[in-house]
């Protein structure tokens, strides 16, 4: 019987989009269609699995652990729904073989599914392999260049992380993350340093992080999984590595710095700087996709914040945070995908008034960009709230003004998109331009629906996240329906959202006394007087005075540090080719000195 | 009683090679049906050969002599495992070979036949000295194939094929004196028994030098220099045979001298070394390459060191991760030396540079996508178990720092692949005439092998097990 | 007690890598391998010898004979240290074909 | 079970006190044209003045304007401004504060701001653009030292909720005196908040138009009025509420309602203080370029909000100091 329900649950949620990746490559024109049959039925089978707890043992030569339980929901929760919502979003903007893309993404959900679902070291690898490479062709679709940037840094965290898997290989000589007792304090330090690192880049932890700019720069509708839903899996890995196979016990061994494990401590400081670094580097973009993507990195850096703290109310804040990043930059890069779609173009500056337009659209967006900045009318405040207070709470000096600063930050790149491109004056190329057709909205419209309903009921995603906090023995956390508590505080959301509804009511009734007519763009302040054509947008070099000040350390860049190094490394590969002499004569002695070395060698060793 | 002799593998090929040219002298056309025939033929044999291993080995005793005096072939599970690996790429390989248009056809199709046929018997035998002549058989058939294209590159190849090659010969017959002066047998078992009646400096010599000697084939650091230049001057299909068909054996070879023959266990780290310097340093100067053969034969350098290092750490688990190693090499490789072969006749350069939207036919696309994934290590392609098995082992016995260095190493690996990758789907190309059927088919074939033992590795598995019986001196 | 004729073949091997590696021209690089095989005939041959024994040849006078294994791969060895003669020397007759030398380092500088 | 007439009696006194803010707030603004019309040595408008403006913009016939968009300013302006001025005590008075913290109150504060730039953007008019950017690049200016006072007052304090933070200080001492050097920075960063010279940078009516405000006329410009009349109230009784107790000096829970209306002008009195102070340095200073302002508040204000900080952090995890 329980071994039937895994391999249901298995079927449903990995098997099948497998099957669905290789029927919808055979579907050609309706492979887009077929896509999203087989996103959905995961996303809509996980109703009827929630609060199951399916565990099992398989020995495939080895032993693997595959296991659907509240972490593995709560994460499927997330991914599944931003597929099927980027699948949405793919009717209308995929038109270029979208046989290939259909089948790739579905890959890449079975992999992420799958990583998921075990809890064993050799299956996550596999899966997490499975779901690299098609994340990586997926790119190559657009950007040979981007993809290789991609796959370098996905194969050094797959390289990290096979470290870390060999270490625990070695002390347990099993791939059980239960099997994980008696391994010494030091080879836990080596086992947990590799696969956070490994997982870490995944998230884009600064300095880890210079593929994702790059690689969120391809198609829209699957960088939206792909930096909504894959990244995540990076926080489930840590979150695994840290919490369910060393566990606190473990970490606290390390030492501990009021009541933080040492060995956390240093990544939630690396978290904050991502935080802040990304946050400052999106401000500065003009590529909107790059604008994004730094977003994400500067996002995902709270969440490895409140993972490396570990306290209760860290740990869950991260994992809310992960939960809103999911939907909130999906639905950016949705709608920039929209956007893109619409006007061809990729630069904020040659925008400008499309939400005028495109109504739903900047409605949607706004509503992400509320998310993302944390205002508190939406959930995305709520994972800011604990994080801050986390670290509040227990005095860290250093991670708290970097992270709200950061978000502060997060302000000033928010309203670069919103001006540069929804706002402003409309540009006589977009004068006609239509709405983003409907998939594109509904898909946008489910992604928003989350983010509204947790900010007015926080308690139904904290039960979940207080499941996963029980089951992984961190502890637990203070909240109910409305509202949430940390030891120096807490909010009522039930509250507030009243409060504001009355509030706007009366600013409503004091709007609405009189009637006001509606003038043409161009009857503003130069009265009507422009001549026929004037571009007066002015979102070109957006934060020119901020950048100006930042430009001495702006001079330093993590990317180009990279550059320099592989350079270094490429010159040095030409010398050490030089080896090869292509001279037979050379080889020959090449052999002959071989020959006396390893005679040396033998007899020296008897 | 045994039902199928495993001599047959040696004798049909031997037997068609020289009817070949008779053959030649009534119709040039059939030549390439009756060679491709005859591997297929072959390949069933060493099915049957490799079931009836599975059970017990076999052992075929030659001319009437009693072991250890005669001549005898032994086929363990393993020996029969890497045979059919052989005659299967051969196999599909030489459907690429039909469309071979260069003459003479007879001695290409002779020679590669002679080429199958000395592998296989490098893999069977189990007599040391004969051992060395097919080692030598494969040899002579390879200088012939390598300067085949008669061209400066082709000949400048073959040359130092040549060279390395018979001083390498030379080593392994040097080795068997030595062991012949002490033991005064050559049959493999026979001496692994008695090997410690042996002087020990003597046994460090003799060890020695058949190391070097068959490291020569098997592409071992420093021994491998002449590999790109080869690889490059050779006829597409013959590198692909080289990579897929005579380093097999070669290092199938180096595997018996290691386990069946020296038994070694103390000085294993040592092979290790030897293995992740060879991939150090093929992989590295993969990356230096412009030229999309060389960057491959180098990169045939590196997955050879990987073995090879599976074979050093010496557990069960890291040696069935090397034979599993052989088998995803020979089908990656082979795969990927046929497909550049498509492309340099495509784009009639083996600059990579210029090969811009090479592989967004799909035809070609996708077998080189799977085969590159394949080599990388990426499951579910049959190049993960591999590298997973040989890193699991490493890691069980401890050798951090070298995985680390190995690791490392394929991080290169993996960015000139994806530097190649790069190019080769990057839009705006010219258009390529579309591959012909003896391309895709051949390709079409390698890709659904690398993804069906992928996906369902299990049969392969179940042969590696008898791992166990070759660490202990097995066959 | 390593007899001399070992010290010969040994003499023998060194003299043709010698060759092979300090030589420039193909045809003695080629003489320096067939240096090499000989010496290792000469070894093999030589580990078969009895002192005082005669000619492997069966018709049953003889009590002491040189063992007759070595002899046999030797044979071998020769024939197969022809054929990659041969092969070899066809292989530098390409060469010449298509660059004029037999001068290694011309060939090089021809291939640039 | 809720008790819905305690509920609707609190909302009402709520209302009362957001309104009687407003009214302040417009009287404050009256009073800052008078002030720095005296230092100039002009006569200025009578202090009632913004009371007629506001008064005659509301009740304007012709208004215009661009889009639904525009529509957002006058809305999340005033509405914002309204619900942040819920979340802070007022007087002793604790409002919403029970229901949620200094960080909650923190992002409050974003949002009439937010939607007045919203509304600014969809203008159309370019001077609104570089408006709000110069805005928001000052907001990431002055916050740097402002977190770091909070952050202090926060860890030296142990809580997050502003209620807790003014019985803490009326029954150990106002914040003032034990963080002196706070308390300095969060002036100076005041200053940024408000938009006062040398900070009035987004404004900047000489060189931009007024930024933000430039397209807004009629009843969208009384909103947008009584929304700065509000915040200049949340402004000032965010330090007062931070380092001055909020100015309660009676304990209602003993003294009743005597309580409340002591505190209340007790209150009034600390802000008119803090208005008054902005307003003299207002008065004499001229503007400061944007980059300058950035520089200055990454500089001094942030040193010494980082000594304070560092000041907190020994008093509160070396020193033992638990108020």
């Amino acid at each position: 019987m329980e071994i039937n329900l895994l391999w249901g649950v298995f079927g449903i949620f990995v098997l099948l989009p497998l099957a669905g990746s290789i029927l919808s490559y055979l579907g050609k024109k309706f492979a887009i269609y077929i896509g999203i049959i087989f996103a959905l039925i995961p996303t809509i089978m996980l109703y009827p699995f929630y609060a199951q707890n399916i565990s099992e043992l398989i020995n495939i030569g080895v032993n693997i652990n595959l296991v659907f339980d509240t972490t593995t929901w709560f994460f499927m929760l997330m991914i599944d729904t931003v597929a099927f919502a980027s699948f949405l979003f793919a009717i209308s903007c995929v038109k270029k073989k979208p046989e290939g893309f259909a089948s790739l993404m579905l890959l890449s959900l079975a992999g992420a599914n799958g990583v998921l679902m075990s809890r064993d070291f050799l299956s996550l690898y596999i899966f997490w392999e499975m779901m690299s490479w098609s994340a990586y062709l997926l790119i190559l679709r657009s950007s040979g260049e981007y993809a290789r940037r991609y796959l370098l840094f996905g194969i050094l965290s797959a390289y990290f992380i096979i470290m870390g898997i060999g270490i625990f290989y070695y002390y347990t000589g099993s791939f059980l993350f239960s099997d994980s007792a008696g391994i010494p304090l030091m080879g836990w330090f080596w086992i947990l340093f590799f696969l956070v690192v490994g997982f870490a880049v995944k998230m884009a932890v600064v300095p880890l992080h210079v593929w994702a700019p790059y690689a969120y720069s391809s198609e829209p509708s699957f960088v939206s999984f792909f930096s909504g839903g894959l990244s995540k899996l990076g926080t489930f890995g840590i979150l695994m590595g840290m919490y369910g196979i060393a566990g606190l016990s473990i970490l606290q061994g390390f030492g501990t710095f009021r009541d933080v494990s040492l060995f956390g401590y240093p990544f939630a400081l690396l978290g904050a700087f991502t935080a802040f670094i990304g946050t400052i580097l999106a401000i500065f973009q003009d590529d909107l996709r790059k604008l994004l993507a730094y977003s994400s990195i500067g996002q995902l850096g709270y969440v490895m914040v409140g993972l490396g703290l570990g306290t209760p109310l860290a740990v869950s804040g991260a994992l809310f945070h992960a939960f809103n990043h999911a939907f909130f930059k999906s639905l950016l890069f949705l709608g920039a995908g929209a956007v893109i779609y619409r006007t061809g173009k990729y630069k904020i500056s040659e925008m400008g008034g499309l939400g005028y337009r495109m109504p739903f659209t900047f409605l949607f967006v706004l509503f992400a960009i509320f998310a993302l900045a944390g205002i508190p009318i939406t959930s995305g405040f709520i994972s800011k709230w604990m994080l801050y207070e986390a670290a509040i709470e227990k005095k860290f000096v250093i991670i708290a003004p970097l992270m709200l600063i950061a978000s502060v930050g997060a302000f000033l790149y928010s309203f670069r998109i919103l001006y540069g491109v929804f706002l402003g004056q409309l540009d006589k190329p977009y004068e006609n331009i239509k709405e983003a057709p409907l998939p594109m909205l509904v898909a946008m419209g489910i992604l928003m629906l989350p983010l509204l309903i947790f900010s007015i009921f926080p308690g139904w995603i904290l039960e979940w996240i207080d499941d996963i906090m029980k089951s992984t023995g961190v502890g637990t956390i203070d909240y109910n329906t409305y509202s949430y508590y940390s030891s120096i505080g807490g909010a009522n959301m039930l509250v507030l959202w009243i409060a504001f509804m009355l509030v706007f009511i009366v600013a409503m009734l004091i709007f609405l006394m009189k009637k006001a007519r509606k003038v043409d763009q161009y009857d503003n302040y130069l009265a009507g007087e422009s001549p026929p054509y004037v571009q007066l947008h002015a979102a070109h070099n957006f934060y020119k005075p901020l950048r100006d000040t930042w430009a001495p350390l702006l001079k330093y860049s993590i990317d180009r540090a990279y550059e320099k190094l592989s350079r270094f490394f490429v010159e040095g590969f030409e010398e050490i080719k030089k080896i090869y002499t292509e001279n037979p004569q050379d080889y020959a002695a090449y052999l002959g000195i071989a020959f006396l070395l390893f005679l040396f060698i033998g007899w020296w060793l008897l | 009683m045994i039902a199928v002799h495993p001599v047959l593998l040696i004798a049909i090929p031997l037997f068609f090679a020289f009817l070949l040219p008779l053959i030649g002298l009534f119709s040039k056309k059939v030549l390439k049906y009756v060679v491709t025939g005859t591997i297929a033929l072959n390949t069933i044999i060493a099915l049957l050969v490799f079931r009836e291993a599975l059970n017990s080995p076999i052992f075929d005793i030659l001319g009437g002599f009693k072991p250890p005096l005669g001549i005898v072939l032994m086929v363990g599970p393993l020996g029969g495992f890497i045979a059919l690996i052989i005659n299967m790429a051969g196999l599909i390989i030489s459907i690429y070979g039909m469309e071979m248009k260069k003459e003479p056809l007879v001695k290409y199709y002779m020679l590669s036949l002679l080429l199958l046929m000395g592998a296989n018997g490098m893999v069977l035998t189990g007599d040391l000295f004969n051992l060395f002549v097919f080692l030598e058989v494969t040899s002579i058939a390879s200088y012939g194939l390598a300067a085949y294209n008669k061209d400066l590159k082709g000949f400048e190849g073959a040359l130092k094929y040549v060279i390395l090659g018979s001083i390498g010969s030379t080593f392994v017959l040097i080795g068997i004196a030595l062991i012949y002066s002490q033991l005064r047998t050559l049959n493999m078992l026979d001496i692994a028994t008695r090997l410690n009646e042996m002087d020990p400096y003597v046994k460090i010599v003799a060890f020695t030098s058949l190391f070097l000697g068959f490291g020569v084939e098997a592409e071992m650091f420093p021994l491998n220099t002449w590999v790109p230049e080869t690889y490059d001057g050779a006829p597409h299909s013959v590198s692909a045979m080289f990579a897929s068909m005579s380093a097999k054996a070669g290092i199938f070879a180096l595997a018996r001298v290691i386990f069946t023959i020296f038994a070694f266990t103390n000085y294993l780290w040592f092979v290790v070394i030897m293995g992740v310097l060879t991939v150090f340093f093929g992989e590295i100067i993969a990356y230096a390459q412009r030229d999309i053969k060389r960057m491959l034969a180098y990169s045939s350098i590196g997955q050879m060191g990987m073995i090879l290092m599976g074979l050093g750490i010496g557990t069960t688990m890291a040696v069935e991760g090397a034979f599993f190693q052989m088998f995803s090499h020979a089908m990656a490789k082979a795969l990927l030396f046929i497909a550049a072969g498509y492309m340099i006749y495509a784009t009639q350069t083996e600059k990579m540079s210029e090969m811009k939207g090479i592989g967004r036919n799909p035809l070609i696309g996708i077998p080189l996508l799977i085969g590159i994934l394949s080599i990388l290590g990426m499951p579910p392609f049959i190049g993960f178990y591999g590298k997973f098995y040989i890193l699991m082992g490493g890691f069980s016995e401890g050798y951090y720092a070298i995985i680390a260095l190995f690791l490392a190493a394929s991080l290169v690996e993996v960015a000139y692949y994806a530097r190649f990758i790069k190019i080769a789907f990057e839009g705006g190309g010219k258009r390529y005439p579309s591959p012909k059927a003896t391309v895709y088919i051949p390709l079409l074939l390698f890709a659904v092998i690398i993804v069906i033992f992928g996906v369902y590795p299990k049969p392969i598995f179940e042969i590696l097990s008898h791992v166990t019986t070759f660490l202990t001196g097995g066959v | 007690m390593i007899p001399y004729y070992y010290l010969a073949s040994v003499a023998l091997i060194v003299i043709g890598i010698y060759i092979v590696i300090a030589k420039k021209n193909l045809i003695k690089i080629i003489i320096g391998l067939d240096m090499m095989d000989t010496g290792v005939n000469l070894l093999l041959i030589s580990i078969g010898y009895v002192k005082g024994g005669t000619a492997p040849i069966e018709n049953g006078n003889y009590t002491l004979y040189v063992d007759p294994i070595p002899q046999a791969l030797v044979l071998t060895a020769i024939v197969i240290g022809v054929s990659v003669m041969a092969l070899a020397l066809s292989i530098v007759i390409g060469l010449y074909k298509n660059t004029g030398s037999l001068e290694l380092d011309e060939i090089r500088r021809e291939r640039k | 079970m809720i008790d819905w007439i305690n509920v609707l009696i609190q909302a009402g006194v709520t209302a009362l006190y957001l309104f009687l803010a407003i009214v302040i707030g417009l009287l404050f603004l009256g009073i800052g044209r008078k002030v720095t019309a005296r230092i100039h040595n002009r006569v200025g408008p009578p202090v009632y003045q913004n009371f007629i403006d506001v008064g005659k913009l509301l009740a304007k016939k012709t208004n215009i304007r661009h889009n639904w968009i525009f529509d957002f300013a006058p809305l999340f302006g005033l509405a914002g401004v309204l619900l942040t001025l819920a979340y802070l005590p007022m007087g002793g008075y604790r409002l919403l504060s029970g229901e949620g913290d200094l960080i909650l109150l923190l992002y409050v504060m974003v949002i009439p701001a937010l939607g007045f730039a919203l509304g600014a953007g969809a203008s159309s008019n370019p001077n609104a653009g570089v408006g709000v950017m110069r805005a928001l690049t000052l907001m990431l200016s002055y916050e740097m030292p402002f977190l770091l006072v909070l952050l202090s007052i926060m860890i030296l304090y142990n809580t997050a909720s502003l209620d807790v933070l003014l019985s803490k200080q009326m029954h150990f001492a106002w914040a003032i005196a034990m963080l002196p050097l706070s308390a300095l920075a969060a002036d100076m960063a005041l200053q940024g908040m408000m938009m006062e010279k040398p900070f009035d940078i987004p404004l900047a009516p000489h060189e931009i138009a007024s930024g933000p405000m430039v397209e807004f006329g009629g009843k969208y410009l009384g909103m947008l009025m009584l929304y700065s009349a509000g915040s200049v109230i949340v402004e000032t009784t965010l330090f007062v509420d931070l380092f001055l107790g909020g100015g309660v000096v009676l304990d209602p829970a003993t003294y009743g309602i005597l309580a409340y209306v002591v505190n209340y002008l007790v209150w009034f009195l600390l802000i008119f203080v803090v208005w008054l102070i902005a307003l003299f340095i207002n008065a004499v200073f001229p503007r400061f370029r944007i980059e300058q302002a950035f520089k200055f508040y990454w500089k001094w204000p942030t040193i010494i909000a980082a000594i304070g900080l560092v000041q907190a952090y020994i008093m509160s995890a070396f020193l033992g100091v638990m108020p």
